[in-house]
């Protein structure tokens, strides 16, 4: 397909088929996550750098033999690297017998937590997350740098009336069935967020579908109308405190006399301590996804509305 | 009292898949854009409402029940919606509907300037 | 049963198409999107690993006695937000490049640069 | 009838990849997406059942919401002007009809 539009549909079909694959495979955290960012904000935000970049491929191509060679050499050295793999469902698999065992059979008892994968990312990987969450923070300050768009606020006040009048005239019925659906997507991204502890959630799902409602917003009304609701320098204050909650936390329980991360010494009980210590790392996580995700998106969308 | 919920939550699953179904084909056979979206537009809001309301049915119990209600609606909000922003957006980008008069088959995009 | 291992060889397919479109394909945003259908391939990878027969999901309930492996699902959903947070790092690139270049073929990119030293 | 109505989504689901590939216009394809996201919300509430465990339809919520959001978004896009004065438009749908 040469329309990159129509290429990235089909990756947007492609997303919301592996994430109903991950809901057959049990895992219904992962399927949860890539729900929020494989079908919704992925696409969009290819959809933005496409506008931005133009709609065409070039129909030259070169010397497609050399790559399908490679390709099929690889393939066939990794099928048959597989032949040593143990069979699919197979219960006696050596990434079954390690680990794995103690955190199903012990994190309830440690943890308190029913979710094990909440406790598992939480608080026995916890400095795993930590690594991953900065990341995330260096990948939106990479953009931010990038793609900074100066605002102008003269420019912006003209360009929002329009808009929205524009909007007003064009789109009523959506921007009425925005308005019902706003409160209850950002009140879903709570639940996820403090239900996470016991059934599928957390800060990074919860994170992304708060980006998303404002996203919505911002496409719904105009991006100057959302740059007036949400302010951007607390977005990016929000971004860092998000970071530093996580780290304060492994701090905190540090002075304590616990190792970094330790949540055991957090309270009295540690049953109490591991609890108050995932919530809190959560929260962190959450702050963190959440405004990332919505630093990008209106940086990206920004610079193709002022280029 | 059972058997009757039983049955007629069978019912709904199977109507929801028969006009699930019927969409299907209507997105594969109908010519031009217009008609397929009207056939998925419609089929899509009754047969999703009906199998979401055959497995309230397979399972009346406090908040299994209310978050299957929370999608019924959320579809039944989302779904009109959807299709009415997408017949605009069409309309407006000069997408025209297949007439006698109009000679395009398969309802490509006509060469308006 | 050799045949057991087919959701390997779904995830070495997949895996090769991505590679596919990475390096035959010259625009700077497919590149992109073969990317993530690689990346989505080793999800897809270390999830179906983690999958016990007559297992259910990892959150603990009454009466069930065998769960999933949770440990490659923490891998995983992690993965998922760090690789669009990269992906997102690496549109922005392209998106500077165009600007810089008028172009995210990889092509006419380095006929520029050619031109240019 | 939980499997009778899992294999009618799964086979609604191809129909649309179908339209999805071959769809001569954007909107076709755009509509294909839309139809999919929908299926799957189905799909993976109806799974819940099949596996016993119906407590996880927070995915199919979170289904139905992302779905509109991306509709909406593509639809937004597909508006702007890039795309309609895009010279290459006509041109690259015609090739693929």
């Amino acid at each position: 397909m040469r329309d990159l539009f129509a290429v990235v549909m089909m990756s947007g079909i492609f997303g919301l088929l592996s994430a109903s694959f991950f809901v057959a495979m049990d895992a219904v955290d992962v399927a949860f996550t890539e729900a929020s960012v494989g079908a919704g904000i992925a696409t969009l935000l290819m959809l933005t750098a496409v506008t931005l970049t133009g709609r065409s491929e070039d129909s030259e191509r070169h010397k497609p033999m050399w790559a399908l060679v490679v390709v099929f050499i690889t393939g066939g050295l990794l099928i048959y690297g597989t032949l040593d793999m143990p069979y699919f469902g197979s219960s006696q698999a050596p990434v079954h017998l390690h680990v794995a065992p103690r955190y199903i059979n012990d994190s309830m008892q440690e943890t308190g937590l029913p979710n094990i994968v909440t406790s598992v990312l939480a608080s026995y990987r916890g400095f795993d997350t930590l690594g991953e969450v900065v990341v995330i923070f260096t990948a939106g300050m990479g953009v931010l740098a990038l793609l900074r768009v100066e605002s102008r606020p003269g420019i912006d006040q003209t360009m929002a009336d329009t808009i929205f009048y524009l909007m007003h005239e064009r789109h009523l019925i959506l921007r009425i069935v925005t308005k019902l659906l706003l409160p209850f997507i950002l009140l879903f991204a709570l639940y996820v967020q403090f239900h996470g502890d016991f059934g599928p959630g957390g800060g990074f799902q919860a994170g992304v579908i708060f980006a998303a409602a404002i996203i919505l917003y911002a496409m719904v009304f105009g991006l100057p109308t959302a740059r007036r609701v949400v302010n951007q320098t607390f977005f990016r204050l929000l971004a860092a405190v998000g970071v530093l909650l996580y780290g304060g936390v492994g701090v905190v329980s540090m002075l304590n006399g616990g190792n970094f991360l330790d949540y055991n010494v957090l309270a009295d009980d540690p049953v109490a301590g591991q609890h108050l210590g995932i919530l809190l790392i959560e929260l962190g996580v959450g702050c963190t996804v959440a405004s990332v995700m919505v630093i990008i998106f209106f940086n990206f969308s920004g610079r193709r509305e002022f280029p | 009292m059972d058997i009757i919920v039983n049955m007629s939550s069978a019912l709904c699953l199977l109507l929801g898949s028969f006009l699930c179904l019927s969409g299907g084909v209507g997105i594969i056979r109908f010519p031009d854009f217009y008609t397929r979206m009207h056939a998925v537009g419609v089929t899509d809001t009754l047969g999703a409402g009906m199998i979401l309301i055959g497995l309230m049915l397979q399972n009346p119990e406090g908040l299994v029940v209310l978050k299957l209600l929370l999608i019924l609606v959320m579809t039944i909000f989302i779904s009109p919606v959807a299709s009415h922003a997408l017949a605009k957006a069409a309309f407006r980008n000069d997408l025209m509907p297949l007439s006698d008069s109009n000679e395009n088959k398969e309802g490509t995009e006509s060469s308006i300037p | 049963m050799i045949l057991g291992l087919y959701n390997y060889w779904i995830v070495v397919v997949l895996m090769m198409i991505g590679l596919y479109i990475v390096i035959a394909h010259g625009n700077l945003i497919k590149k992109l999107v073969g990317l993530t259908i690689f990346q989505t391939a080793v999800f897809i990878f270390y999830i179906s690993m983690a999958k016990i027969d007559g297992a259910t999901a990892p959150v603990l309930a009454e009466g069930i006695s065998q769960y999933s492996n949770p440990l490659p699902h923490v891998l995983i959903l992690t993965a998922i937000v760090v690789g669009i947070a990269t992906v997102a790092l690496g549109l922005a690139l392209a998106v500077r490049i165009k600007e810089a270049y008028g172009s995210v073929e990889e092509e006419s990119i380095q006929n520029k640069d050619n031109q240019e030293c | 009838m939980l499997i009778v109505a899992t294999i009618a989504i799964l086979v609604v689901m191809i129909l649309g990849i179908i339209r999805g590939v071959v769809g001569p216009t954007l909107y076709d394809r755009i509509l294909a997406v839309n139809m999919f996201g929908t299926k799957t919300v189905l799909l993976i509430s109806l799974l819940g059942f099949v596996m016993g465990r119906p407590d996880f339809l927070d995915i199919a919520i979170v289904y139905a919401l992302i779905n509109f959001i991306s509709i909406i978004g593509v639809l937004h896009f597909s508006d702007s002007a890039v795309f309609r004065h895009d010279p290459h438009d006509t041109e690259s749908t015609k090739k693929e009809s």
